[in-house]
């Protein structure tokens, strides 16, 4: 096995490093902060002859996408990049994306959603396509970037598999904070990820195939379904391939990774960067006493129930953290773990707790006060504000 | 038609399937050709929007699988050897 | 965990110098994050650039609030940025200056002063009126801050710094020796 | 093989209307680029008439992602054989009706132009939204009622003029451009093939009648198609290079038709009135001035 | 007041009848199936002189929405129409109207998203957007597809809201089905809701603003609960313009309207179409002494969770029926409701049914099952499988 | 008022770069258009250095959208207007950059121009995809070093010529369509004024230098601005109703400066061989004579 | 609830037939529900159309798999679809031709005809190769079902069919008269 | 900047108000003007990105509060009435 080099960068340049190592063919993309320096990374690998790859530069970001699904659909290893308003501009694209079972990877530099503007931090716009049967990862820091890329390829273009995934890093936290990370060698990310050979077809005069079908009413819903089931049957796929990545190169991932969660009584549920503050004032609220655990969102889609049921089954009160707002209801995450846990004889009280929004910071204080909120809550039986957001600046509220 | 099994992705591997649908029940009105007028020009085949006519050695003949009787080939036959008849039930 | 906090001008090299230094803790097996400030600003604008250095993995994402020391790259900006807003009691600050430490009183924070003008244009680096200053003052920090070695920070120039290497280290390492107020 | 058994590439049981101009247009087309050929297709009437699961009348690899990326697909295609076997012998032809390239698909088509992508866009042009019911487009002509311009009290149909389409995609210095017309199948032959040999992309702007959207006997569509050239309603030329002050005018009549011939035969200008008429006689002779003849 | 008018007609024509009373100014929008019967309607009206209303016939959905931003921030009352693919790729406009508070309404025609490409009825295009801030509202029947158009205005528009709406009705199912309507007359409409005038401000020389400005980490969280804040103020005021409409109109709508639930030990949750049916099939059952009753969801978006625990609360089981699916997890309205009870301390046991997609038929005996599978869940105590399919052709799956 | 104490349209105080070509285009261009105006603007430098909450640079009222759209949401604003009070002698202009013209923005502006509504679009165009980090746009120029077409050993910077949006935009048969450099201010003026007075539709291609993104000192800015038209790299012209076959070139330089000069002030140009120069010349020579100077 | 199911070509009004019967019975203070197959089929191929009409609200929103009637407006379709699929035991089916009832087998469907193209054509609807029989077959229904009176029929033709209001309902009239099998 | 409160969707009521603003302090090099030698072209004047010239009755002046020292002004003038300066501390 080659040796790991350590490098210090920031995190869309891990992401690209990432893809770089994957050896992608074909990469369409258009620039929006902050997912902008994966592609300039992109270009500079090539322009450096360090990348034998095209790079589309594309007039949108619904072509981007468009453009992925014709060169996956020849069999090319295609990636892209984006966030936010390009990701809704590829909203339609993303579906059919999945639908055709195209294993394409997004690097995403998550961002909030106009209006107004606002160019920081926020899973928005990932959180809004849920619903496109796309795999979504999301880092903590940019060595998970950096890992999650090549995972993302190897799990997407599992034969069982078949699905595009998204990695999301954080704007500005991540995709412009240097930070250290070992950079797996070149041989040993082609050892785990062999050259892609799509199993299911490929569009080739020698042997003709129609891509794209019209499904009608006889056969659409079973073409969902058998879409659909080839996500519910990732989980298991996911944790087989985490497992022989973490091997091979060290790192352990998981769906959801536990901290300090054995004997806790409360758990805050969290995804991406916020998790390492949250991690520390566990800590330190740990110091204190207090019994409060930390769960890390990583995979959320497929959403991890079963994981979740397992680490959280027994605790009394599940705290979750919301980067999100679906107006008129919560967030995102809160959702599903309801939908987790609704059945359930036993489950912990849940609070929701927006935070984050547009590059809010989310300080230690706010994971305490989240806790507290929790803790009263849990005492007294009692949810009077399923949601709530945290580190308002009420001076500013008309 | 019955019902087939669902492809992964609905993908198609049978090019030119839609041979299975047979469009000629569609069709109201029938093409014949009169073979002795014929001068094989090849407009009316050039023509057919339904790909429903075939060279013969020195003429033409419809493919009434798929003809939907428009009338096209009657039309452009510079020397009218083709005429529509109403099908026959 | 130590905080360091940069001022500069957007174009002279500030954010740069934050990596730069991040770079050289982190080949002293220290964990580091560095990143600009998070904003929308044009070229010419005050610009803040922010590094961390642990001996331990660093967990906190927030942004740097209470820096331990505070670089100022050029000294026009002093009447324009509060550049010791929320500075740690006790807390350091090292000005791009020829003038002498005792010159200026920022409350309890020590002055350091190098000037780092004079040895980045002595180095070929920049003009006086333009010059690239953000590897003297590394150089400075290293001194001052003493967490980080003077070697790493030159090693870390070579990786970081697009041109003019021997010219940047020799300006880091100038900085180094010079920088007053220790 | 002789030329006589070639395969058709479009094969037959297809649900287009009897009498679809687009049927001709594809079969000519399909034949004409050959089975090393690789396709994709924008959502409209070709689509939806020619891939119902699990029929497909496509005997060349098809791909139809949605309805406005007709072109970004195909350049996606093009740039991975591209990269990954370098040789490019396959033609990439990229085929959207007149919605899907003159509205919805036009800023995936400009984008696979100005790149330039090596693929030939195959425009089916049959004046409106036909797929989903005759709606206006900026290529239904002036005068033409359809289901959102209505013929009315206050309204005459559509109120604006063709977009000058063939035009708009020379000005992008594309080394091929042309119009063409199904009841001109060698002219139409012979761009196709001028098309897939330009060195980058290329455009092909397809007349193609609609008996069912255009409201005519379906048996007069060839008659219709040849009438909106004999009439110079549709003008046949070619540029290269973006050459668009000097262009080739591949078919001229002998002595030009009025455009009353060819209004009348349809129902969707059914309720024009002399005087709109002479409004687009007018405007036809003008433009044809311009074309030279 | 004025007579209503009975009449027979398709929902895309009750839907451009109800917007016809409602005298738009400007109507920007882009054909697709099913809801394009609209703008031709529309246009019809407009060439017919029986309204006075500038349609713009736009080149994509994208700008569709685009112009009724323009013309809404200019004080213009306006609407559209859509669906699927189009609704899709509006999706970033939609956010963007949603946060600049125009109170813009679109009438949808709803229909499954690609890929597969397919036109039929599905709720995966609306709910795909649940996240962008809009009202969403979903009718039965025509009559309730005329109506809630017009209510759709006078909500969005209410001082205390300003905020977009959908109005969903099913696509072919309802689009292209002729119904008997009752029709208001135009003076009575003319009451109820009174000419457009922006509380909040408009594009005017006289009285220069900005509109859209950007939103830095300093304001936009708040900017965000301030819109998120009017959402959650809506019920009232949905319930009392409901209540103002009856008294005027005759007809009474609510956000979920209970059927036979007095005693119910099951509930049966549909939303759209398939209510009907489902009150055939709750109709059936009670016959043969099944305690089942019938919620019907008219208004999404806010989500209703006040009156559904209200309706819900002491019920054994309940059957959420989805028409769309987020892949790597269930249906979206299960998430909402596990959401809406997953702190009290009683709730019913939640099966989560998946049915109609891409048009796909919704009959009694399919109902039926549902029922009988929420009961055996019920009677076990357990729910081994939270998300089931139903009605599929087993026999077309590979 | 005297024309002395017209009050600026473009506050100061904005957050442009030292040196930025849009603050001296947009200063022109709105006191040119005067107070009745509505104003939409693409995302871009433009507006986010204008638009950050609780300020505002605009004195006319203003909104923006979206990146993409700010010719739809302008066609939005005019036909409301048109419907709602019926005169219209309120002035719609939509602004974009080149990202928001040329590229993403295309199909918006197409379909606007299309429809024919009365606005005046505006293009800054500085070359490149600035607001996000200088990425390159179908409207940055060959050889030209960007973030995204980086020079570099098997890379010379951007390889594809310069998109021709204004005569693409004129193709669509607008009735003004002009090009306009912020060198040459009173021309720039004309041109406000002329696309303001047409009936329709009207476009405006500003040439305007970028200090950040095409690495020049900041007061370079203007004298960049008029070498570029200087050298004939940049043509100062108009047509109307899309004549362009016979467009008026309003500015000739008595003689043309070698496209060097040009070049060698910028940055992104530094690593061009004088062999790229030379063909970047010939170029410039070819398009120059078909201007005829 | 009774269901009606019309049979015809793309264009020849089935669609309008099915509406103007639902508005027909709509008059009667029944409630209706009428709608196309919901295809992408084109103009030309077989089409079909429905409508549903009842005493009591109609709750059921499915498409109807079981008719009490079928209509068939061009016999050429009889070779092509199977006219009867799905038709209620003992249900009716009303074909549009000159033979006599006895002349067809469809098991224990009672039998209907009429020759609506003759009286389309003889009232000036159409020609021979293209009747307009939509209004014609309606009469037939008006008389073979018997749930919706002649007169709602042709106020219903009145509003739904665009031109040539007297020729239709004369042609629905005569069809009513003419109908065989009753 | 003190910070304000939001309004309803960000709206801003307040034309013009980037002038609270001071870009001022980007500058590093000040722009002087001779008032003699000025002919009071305007050059300066129009050219100026972020209008930090203002007409003076037979001259201009810096509106320092604005001027980001671009030193646009001092090169288009065609006299050299202006040049400059690096800004004092
Ligand atoms: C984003 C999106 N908007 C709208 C539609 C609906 N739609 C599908 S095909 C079509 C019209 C096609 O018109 P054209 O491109 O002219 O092809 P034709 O059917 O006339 O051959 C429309 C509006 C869609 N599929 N996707
Ligand atoms: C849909 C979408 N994609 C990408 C972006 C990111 N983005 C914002 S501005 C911009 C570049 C603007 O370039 P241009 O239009 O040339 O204006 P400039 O900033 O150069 O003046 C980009 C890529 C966005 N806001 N929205
Ligand atoms: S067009 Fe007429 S003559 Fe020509 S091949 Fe056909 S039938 Fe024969
Ligand atoms: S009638 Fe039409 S479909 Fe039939 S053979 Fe002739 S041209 Fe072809
Ligand atoms: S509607 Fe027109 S274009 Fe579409 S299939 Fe029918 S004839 Fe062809
Ligand atoms: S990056 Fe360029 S265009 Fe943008 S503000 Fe700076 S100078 Fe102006
Ligand atoms: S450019 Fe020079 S001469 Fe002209 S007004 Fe300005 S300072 Fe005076
Ligand atoms: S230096 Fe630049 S900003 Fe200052 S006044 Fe001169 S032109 Fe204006
Ligand atoms: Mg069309
Ligand atoms: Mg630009």
């Amino acid at each position: 096995m080659g040796e790991q080099k350590g490098l210090t960068i920031q995190g869309n340049m891990a992401t690209a490093l990432g893809a770089k190592l994957s050896r992608p063919d074909v990469i369409p993309a258009y620039p929006i902060t902050p997912s902008t320096l994966f592609p300039e990374k992109i270009s500079e690998y090539i322009a450096d002859g360090e990348l034998d790859a095209s790079m589309i530069r594309v007039e949108s970001e619904h072509s981007a996408m468009s453009a992925c699904i014709g060169a996956s659909a020849v069999g090319a290893r295609t990636c892209t990049a984006s966030a936010s308003q390009g990701i809704a501009l590829m909203h339609e694209m993303l579906f059919i994306a999945a639908g055709m079972r195209l294993p394409i990877v997004m690097a995403v530099g998550n961002r909030a959603m106009s209006a107004p503007i606002n160019i920081w931090a926020d899973h928005q716009d990932t959180m809004a396509s849920r619903d496109s049967g796309w795999m979504q990862f999301y880092a903590e820091k940019n060595q998970e970037g950096l890992d999650l890329m090549i995972l993302a390829f190897r799990i997407a273009e599992d034969e069982r598999v078949l699905l595009p995934a998204m990695v999301g890093i954080d704007g500005f936290v991540l995709t412009h904070t240097v930070e250290g990370v070992q950079a797996p060698a070149q041989e040993d990310v082609d050892e785990f990820l062999p050259p892609y050979d799509p199993p299911h077809g490929k569009l080739d005069p020698e042997e003709p195939m129609t891509f794209g079908s019209l499904g009608t009413p006889e056969y659409y819903q079973e073409l969902k379904y058998d879409q659909t089931k080839a996500m519910d049957n990732t989980p298991e796929i996911i944790d087989e391939i985490f497992d022989e990545f973490e091997e091979k190169f060290g790192r352990n991932y998981n769906r959801i990774t536990p901290y300090r969660c054995e004997d806790a009584d409360i758990i805050l549920l969290t995804m991406g960067s916020m998790t390492g503050t949250a991690r520390a004032a566990v800590d330190e609220m740990r110091e204190e006493g207090e019994k409060v655990g930390l769960a890390k969102l990583t995979v959320f889609r497929p959403f991890p129930s079963d994981l979740l049921k397992e680490i959280a089954g027994d605790v009394h009160g599940l705290a979750v953290v919301d980067r999100n707002i679906s107006p008129g209801f919560g967030g995102a995450v809160f959702a599903e773990c309801a939908g987790a846990f609704i059945n359930e004889k036993k489950s912990p009280l849940m609070k929701n707790f927006i935070v984050g929004l547009g590059g809010r910071e989310i300080f230690k204080k706010n994971f305490r006060e989240m806790y507290e909120k929790t803790k009263k809550a849990v005492e007294t039986g009692k949810v009077e504000k399923p949601v709530e957001w945290i580190n308002m600046d009420e001076d500013v509220m008309r | 038609m019955s019902k087939v099994k669902i492809t992964i992705a609905g993908i198609n591997k049978k090019p030119g399937s839609s041979k299975e649908y047979k469009t000629g029940g569609w069709r109201t009105m029938k093409p014949e050709v009169d073979v002795e007028k014929c001068i094989r020009c090849l407009q009316c085949f050039d023509y057919c929007p339904d790909g429903a006519i075939k060279k013969t050695e020195d003429a033409i003949e419809f493919d009434l699988d798929y003809c939907k009787g428009c009338g096209i080939c009657e039309r452009e036959c510079p020397v009218e050897a083709i005429v529509m008849k109403v099908e026959e039930k | 965990m130590y905080e360091v906090r940069f001022h500069g001008r957007g174009g002279q090299g500030a954010v740069t110098a934050a990596h730069t230094l991040s770079e050289a803790a982190f080949r002293e097996d220290k964990d580091v994050q560095s990143f600009p400030m998070f904003g929308v600003e044009r070229r010419g604008a005050p610009v803040a650039a922010f590094a961390r250095i642990d001996e331990k993995e660093i967990d906190i994402k927030t942004q740097i609030y209470e820096p331990d020391i505070v670089i100022v790259l050029d000294m026009s900006l002093i009447d324009v940025v509060d550049v010791t807003d929320g500075l740690k009691e006790g807390g350091k600050i090292i000005l791009n200056t020829a003038k002498d430490p005792s010159e200026f009183d920022f409350g309890d924070a020590t002055v350091y002063t190098v000037n780092a003008t004079k040895i980045a244009v002595d180095n070929g680096l920049g003009t006086e009126t333009n010059p690239i200053v953000n590897t003297a003052v590394l150089g400075a920090y290293s001194r001052v801050a003493g967490n980080v070695k003077i070697e790493n920070i030159k090693k870390a120039i070579e990786n970081n710094v697009p041109v003019k290497h021997e010219e940047n280290k020799k300006a880091a390492e100038q900085a180094y020796e010079n920088v007053i107020g220790v | 093989m002789s030329e006589d058994e070639k395969k058709e590439l479009l094969a037959s049981g297809h649900r287009m209307c009897a009498g679809c101009g687009e049927g001709t247009a594809m079969r000519t087309i399909l034949n004409e680029a050959g089975p090393n050929s690789i396709a994709t297709v924008a959502t409209g009437c070709l689509e939806v008439t020619t891939t119902a699961f699990p029929q497909t009348a496509w005997e060349i690899p098809l791909i139809h992602a949605a309805f406005e990326n007709a072109a970004s697909v195909a350049a996606g295609i093009e740039s991975a054989l591209k990269q990954m076997d370098k040789k490019g012998e396959t033609n990439i032809l990229s085929f959207a009706g007149d919605g899907g390239t003159f509205d919805i698909g036009f800023q995936a088509l400009s984008g696979m132009f100005e790149r330039k992508h090596n693929v030939t866009h195959i425009c089916l042009d049959n004046e409106a939204y036909m797929n989903t019911g005759i709606q206006r487009c900026s290529s239904t002509p002036y005068g033409a009622s359809t289901t959102t311009s209505p013929k009315g009290k206050y309204s005459i149909g559509e109120d604006r003029p063709k977009k000058p389409i063939a035009r708009i995609a020379s000005a992008h210095d594309i080394p091929y451009a042309a119009t063409a017309c199904i009841g001109y199948i060698n002219d139409l032959k012979k761009k196709v093939n001028k098309a897939l040999e330009a060195d980058g992309p290329a455009f092909l702007h397809v007349f193609a009648p609609c008996p069912t959207g255009w409201r005519h006997g379906s048996s007069d569509t060839i008659e219709l198609a040849k009438l909106a050239v004999e009439t110079g309603v549709f003008v046949l030329w070619e540029a290269e290079d973006g050459n668009i002050c000097d262009l080739n005018v591949t078919y001229k009549p002998k002595e030009r038709k009025p455009v009353e011939e060819y209004l009348k035969k349809q129902r969707r200008f059914a309720h024009l009135t002399e005087e709109h008429i002479e409004k687009i006689q007018k405007e036809v002779d003008e433009k044809c001035e311009e074309y030279g003849f």
